[in-house]
């Protein structure tokens, strides 16, 4: 009687199969209507670790080369060359390559200020490869020095916190340089 | 000859002449999974042989690796599995965890679990997704891409990446579980397990599809081991062998789960559909193992101290991890310096593979198919 | 059966073709690569030994040694045992038996040592490169193998933006 | 359309003295014209559309909803882009056949709509042999196709071609085997004249005349989807195995024939079955304006056969593909003797069962298929509960 | 397009190029050329969350039919002359978008001896999507930035020279 058993089992299955998609007319469809047909930007909604376009704050950066020396694939390259009058730190450049940047996290990590971080934006596409270039150097800055105790200057003390939040929220790693 | 299963006599009348078709599938092509190429010899619609040709996507990794030394090599590893990279990374970090002898904070154990075993679940998803497309319903592989995001979701809270993670570090993991988010996982267990019943209802049971996948392809126990396939493609032919259970590595004894095997439910032991299931019940099962995982996360740290130079002695170390695809052996040899001497990655798939020109013979074109969908091929992890 | 035990079954069996039992983090013996196809053999079909599988094959490259090693990794399914046999080759004539006939997921794994190593397996059904374009120079595991600079006319280099 | 071709023609007509016969073929061209693009390319394009749209809410996605209002605009924007396109015809590829197969694909089922009763007065030609002439011309689509295949020169349009060619050929059998119960009942094989034999109401329809002509729809139903190419027997182009099956090679102009044809000929099977077991155009008696009459009734006719060409895009949307073995053993050892079957129980049945059972069984009938419908719906809610949703889950509007 | 590349620009050309630009930007068909990581996204995208559907891109297996090469990861070598015959093989007009850093320039792969350091070496790319991989909705974001630049394009009007230099560069 395998006949008629694979008959009534075709007609069962594909009946049961026909109830779960039709079931689905009543569900609400799963989209995100990106980019225009949304309550909030997307970029909003993504989570604090989220690792998008690297970014430099460069009045926290202390020029200490440890983010291009992490960066397994070398897509950073600074600059910084010491002053020889002021004994300070002067940052000439700053490049990321976010074409090449393969978006691991690794130089964010061991940097002391949490200078260098991903930022939610994911918005980068463009018609050439040099407009993805990014040279946060305009001009030569003085790299920024950590001080003693908690930081008094107004225009830097937001930025820190935010960048050494960043910073916390990585495992200690590792410690003997 | 075996005509789809059926053993049939082709007769050929004396004066007319056929000769084979050689056909090239691949390596682009819509259901090789990625880039794959099997130059078919057909006749008609019925395989002679199907030989794979590999390498399309041989990126060098394990090249690479003697380059950027131990903490650079993390970001590859997602991309030798790029559908489950959480098991890439844990097998990275396990091996120079025993080069160097570093133990792994409890926490962090859990945390590699917690991810992996998502990560499975995501894997499988589109394992047992695009195995539907593949034979030809759309609908459940989007059902399966739907879950999956929810499950990216999840892992993006954890790590910040959607897809190639490199959450791991040698010596725990890069970033605590983050405030609120063991709810939330909770919460999409719940929400997925019965969703899991309803793919069943939707698919699995179809009658056409279980046609297609009874009794295709069958492997037995000994050919499964003699061409050395693992995970859900060895546990299909009825091999009860899971690293996670039979070689305990991170805190797996802790949980209790089954292993779930191909029972030739519809067919033999070993064809298609087995292996399909096994991965829909593997799913079941590492719910049950986040379930307890989830509930029971120990308090600590979640990263040992290790040096940013990290230089293990030299020797030799294998360890084998059960990824999505199954036991990942990953060989490293360690002259003593801040750089791998070699790194090899032995996967799942490139093993595999090597089955499909034997297992191919006599099948029907469209068998092909089903067949390469029920390994679960992943391209780079058979080429690296 | 542990490392120890199973050099001296083998040693008994194989005399001089079992080298040292090299002691480390995972005790592995050696073996003359002539003898490579005998020992597999006997391991596979040994009951007490049933090594019914081949886990992973690995060739490893040591210039300083001017030797190649190829590493066996076994395991057994019905006896839940593994062990390691290592079978150095030397670098300028890399040559060694293949153990394809003992099993077969051998065939795809010597290839790739083949096609990565250079080193050739006698004996084996179909020795071709596997993973790299059949009009490949050169064997890039290799630690003195140089990047071609064109492929095809398809520049490797590419300038660097920075 | 023949009285007013008389009107013309005859005495103080506009084309007085013209000869009859050229008036009616200018007419039949003109009306034809006028039904291939105000009817058919839409009806195809929107069709198109509203798969995509079905598709993608059955896939828990939104679908195509930003070209033009709700995306309504698609399809033309699919058709011009497509026309535009570079028209490549591969160096190796036969010419001349690779150039006029999917003419010969759009003729076979442009020609259908000849037939086709929208009304009791809107046909092309009422032939007498309507139903017949339907299965010859749709046999046309597989010499298109099989020459599709042929010509590329490509080995997966081979096999297409060549897979299509037995799929069609073979469904054919089951599909005019499952034509005669009807032909059998009514004892014509007109279009119109299957209508009026049939009531407006369900119970006077052949789909549930009687246990036979139950069967004999769902024969029919499933063999003019595989010959219309549709999951699960879209094997020809199976996307996953084939490439692109038969029209891999094709671009631009022609593969919009090959589109057309695919998305036009499922309204073609919506409609046929409509007339042979829905009951047609057929209304309640309403109106006696016959302006009236025929809106209406091309409206029933409309609706009803476009609830079948939703019925087949959520098959599409729910089963796998067979395989080519498995769907000739279902052809030749499932639906050919379930068909035969079909034929001569009817046939026994008229003879046998008297005229008053049968009111009683079609009413049964009507109501067993009544139930199987609330057995649906409770499966659908079933559904809904296990996947335990959340009220904000629930959306049942079809605008998003 | 020759004859009609000598047209004078009037108000009824540019329109009319507007239009036919708008039809060719609301369906863009892709083909499914998922090369590796990025391909996962790929699907992702034209999956429920996030799906293309919605701009009317729909996927398809056979080069002959799409409109858009999408490039979706790492290029090797060895499929390098593949990627060529296939961009070959699409109808006029054709567009490329590269997704993610291997097939922008090789990305984290430049170190590798097997891997083509960029699509562009082979194919002419409109649109680089940055991103390792691109998440769904950056591929959504060079879609449409690919779109805006349909829009600009010319069809009926004959070129100033120096908009031909222009295009050329």
């Amino acid at each position: 009687m395998g006949y008629f058993r694979n008959i009534q089992e075709t007609v069962a299955t594909i009946f049961e199969g026909m109830s779960v998609t039709f079931s689905h007319f009543m569900r609400r469809p799963y989209t995100v209507q990106y980019p225009d047909r949304v309550p909030i930007r997307i970029q909003d909604t993504l989570p604090f670790r989220y690792r998008g376009i690297l970014e430099v704050d460069l009045e926290i950066c202390t020029g200490c080369l440890a983010c291009e020396r992490a960066c397994p694939i070398d897509c950073i390259v600074i600059e910084a060359v010491k002053d020889q009058q002021t004994k300070a730190m002067v940052l000439n450049r700053f490049d990321i390559d976010i074409a090449k940047c393969m978006y691991c996290g690794l130089c964010s990590e061991p940097c002391p200020t949490g200078s260098i971080h991903h930022t939610s934006e994911f918005e980068g596409a463009d018609y050439s490869l040099e407009s993805m270039l990014r040279r946060f150097v305009k001009a030569p800055v003085v790299a920024y020095k950590p001080k003693k105790g908690p930081e008094t200057d107004p225009d830097i003390a937001p930025i820190l916190d935010r960048g050494m939040a960043y910073l916390n929220d990585f495992a200690s790693a590792g410690g003997d340089e | 000859m075996s005509l789809g299963g059926y053993d049939v006599e082709v007769q050929r009348p004396g004066g007319l002449a056929t000769e084979e078709m050689t056909l090239n599938m691949g390596p682009q092509h819509p259901s090789t999974h990625g880039v794959l190429r099997f130059i078919v010899k057909a006749d008609g619609e019925v395989m002679r042989e199907a030989i794979p040709d590999v390498g399309y996507l041989h990126r060098s990794i394990e090249k690479i690796a003697e380059k950027v030394g131990y903490h650079g090599f993390m970001p590859y590893t997602d991309r030798v599995d790029y559908v489950a990279a959480m098991p890439c990374n844990q097998g990275w970090a396990m091996v120079s965890e025993k080069l160097a002898g570093i133990e792994v904070p409890r926490r962090a154990e859990y945390c590699r679990v917690i991810a992996c075993e998502l990560n499975r679940i995501a894997s499988h998803l589109l394992s047992v997704g695009s195995m539907g497309m593949d034979i030809g319903a759309y609908t459940p592989f989007t059902h399966a891409l739907r879950e999956r995001e929810y499950i990216n979701d999840l892992l993006e809270d954890l790590c910040g990446a959607r897809l190639t993670f490199n959450y791991m570090r040698i010596g725990g993991v890069a970033w605590d579980l983050p405030p609120e988010w063991v709810p939330k996982a909770v919460a999409f267990l719940d929400r997925f397990e019965p969703l899991i019943d309803e793919y069943n209802a939707l698919i699995s049971y179809n009658k056409i599809y279980v046609e297609r996948l009874a009794n295709v392809a069958v492997i037995t126990a000994e050919e499964a081991i003699d061409y050395n396939l693992v995970g859900p493609n060895l546990r299909g032919s009825g091999v009860k062998f899971d690293v996670r259970k039979d070689l305990p590595y991170s805190v797996y004894p802790e949980f209790e789960f089954d292993v779930p095997i191909g029972s030739g439910e519809v067919g033999t032991v070993g064809d298609c559909f087995d292996r399909y299931m096994v991965r829909i019940n593997e799913m079941k099962e590492s719910c049950r193992i986040l379930r307890q995982a989830l509930a029971g996360v120990p308090e600590g740290s979640v990263l040992a101290k290790v040096p940013r130079k990290f230089k293990p002695p030299a020797g030799d170390a294998y360890v084998r991890v059960e990824s999505a695809r199954g036991d990942m052996g990953w060989y490293c040899v360690s002259d003593g310096s801040e750089y791998p001497h070699r790194v090899k990655i032995r996967t799942g798939s490139f093993t595999a593979t090597s089955i499909i020109d034997k297992v191919s013979r006599g099948l029907m074109l469209a068998d092909l198919i089903a067949v390469v969908a029920s390994f679960d091929l992943v391209a780079p992890e058979i080429d690296r | 059966m542990d490392a120890a035990a199973l050099h001296q079954t083998l040693q008994a069996r194989f005399g001089d073709a079992i080298g040292t039992l090299e002691s480390g983090m995972e005790p592995a013996i050696r073996v003359a690569p002539a003898a490579i196809v005998g020992v597999c053999t006997y391991l596979k079909t040994d009951p007490a030994l049933g090594f019914d599988c081949l886990s992973n094959q690995s060739g490893v490259d040591y210039p300083a040694r001017h030797e190649i090693e190829v590493v066996y990794h076994l395991i057994s399914y019905r006896l839940r045992h593994a062990c390691i046999l290592k079978v150095g080759v030397p670098r300028d004539n890399p040559a060694m038996p293949s153990v394809a006939g003992v099993w077969r997921t051998a065939i795809w794994q010597e290839r790739e040592i083949f096609d990565l190593l250079g080193v050739v397996f006698d004996g084996h059904p179909d020795l071709r490169r596997i993973l790299l374009p059949e009009d490949w120079v050169g064997h890039p595991l290799r630690k003195d193998f140089v990047e071609p600079t064109e492929y095809h006319g398809i520049s490797t280099k590419r300038e660097s933006m920075l | 359309m023949k009285q007013l071709v008389l009107q013309l023609t005859g005495e103080g007509g506009a084309l007085a003295g013209v000869p009859y016969h050229l008036v009616a073929a200018l007419a039949m061209l003109v009306f034809g014209a006028i039904v291939v693009f105000v009817f058919v390319l839409p009806v195809a394009g929107v069709t198109s559309w509203l798969e995509r749209r079905v598709w993608a809410r059955i896939q828990s996605r939104v679908g195509p909803n930003r070209v033009g209002p709700q995306g309504f605009l698609q399809w033309l924007a699919d058709g011009i882009k497509n026309m535009l396109k570079e028209d490549i015809i591969p160096t190796a590829a036969d010419r001349v056949l690779f150039s006029i197969a999917p003419y010969l694909v759009v003729i076979g089922f442009v020609a259908t709509f000849a037939v086709i009763p929208f009304s009791s007065t809107l046909v092309i030609a009422d032939l007498n042999i309507g139903v017949l002439y339907i299965t010859a011309v749709t046999g046309l689509v597989v010499v298109g196709v099989l020459m599709a295949g042929w010509a590329s020169n490509n080995k997966w349009s081979l096999l297409g071609g060549i897979r299509s060619a037995a799929q069609i050929v073979s469904y054919e059998i089951p599909a005019g085997l499952s034509i005669f119960p009807i032909v059998l009942l009514t004892g014509t094989l007109s279009m119109q004249g299957i209508i009026q034999a049939q009531g407006w109401a369900p119970w006077h329809w052949f789909l549930f005349h009687s246990p036979f002509t139950f069967a004999a729809f769902f024969i029919f139903f499933v063999a003019a989807l595989a010959e219309g190419n549709r999951t699960p027997f879209d094997l020809p182009e199976a996307e996953s195995e084939l490439v692109a099956g038969f029209c891999t090679e094709y671009s631009g102009m022609r593969y919009l024939l090959f589109f057309l044809a695919e998305w036009g000929n499922l309204y073609v099977i919506g409609a046929v079955v409509t007339t042979l077991f829905l009951g047609g155009w057929q209304i309640p008696h309403v109106t006696d304006n016959p302006v009236l009459l025929a809106v209406l009734q091309f409206g029933v006719f409309f609706l009803k056969s476009y609830f079948w060409v939703f019925i087949a895009m959520w098959v599409r949307a729910t089963l796998p593909r067979v395989r080519v073995d498995q769907l000739m053993s279902l052809c030749w050892k499932y639906m050919v003797p379930i068909a035969l079957v079909n034929l001569v129980g009817t046939a026994i049945w008229m003879t046998v069962v008297p005229a008053r059972v049968d009111r009683l069984v079609q009413i049964a009938m009507t109501l067993a298929g009544v139930a199987v419908l609330v057995r649906f719906f409770l499966r659908v809610r079933f559904q809904l509960r296990r996947a335990k949703l959340r009220a904000v889950d629930y959306y049942y509007s079809p605008i998003i | 397009m020759s004859l009609l590349n000598t047209m004078p620009e009037f108000t009824v050309t540019t329109k009319i190029d507007e239009m036919l630009n708008w039809t060719r930007k609301s369906s863009l068909w892709y083909m499914l050329f998922g090369l590796a990581c990025c391909a996962i996204e790929m699907m992702q995208t034209g999956g429920p969350r996030s799906d293309l559907d919605r701009f009317g891109a729909v996927p398809r297996a056979t080069p002959r039919q799409s409109d858009l090469m999408i490039v979706a990861g790492t290029l090797t070598l060895k499929m390098a002359l593949r990627t060529k015959v296939l961009y070959d093989q699409m109808p006029d007009p054709k567009y490329v978008i590269s997704m993610g850093s291997c097939s922008n320039c090789g990305g984290l792969f430049q170190l590798a001896y097997s891997v083509c350091d960029g699509v562009d070496k082979v194919i002419p790319v409109d649109v680089y999507v940055p991103g390792c991989p691109p998440r769904p909705e950056s591929l959504t974001e060079g879609l449409l930035k690919l779109q805006e630049k349909m829009m600009q394009e010319k069809w009926l009007v004959r070129r100033s020279g120096a908009e031909l230099a222009a295009a050329e560069a």
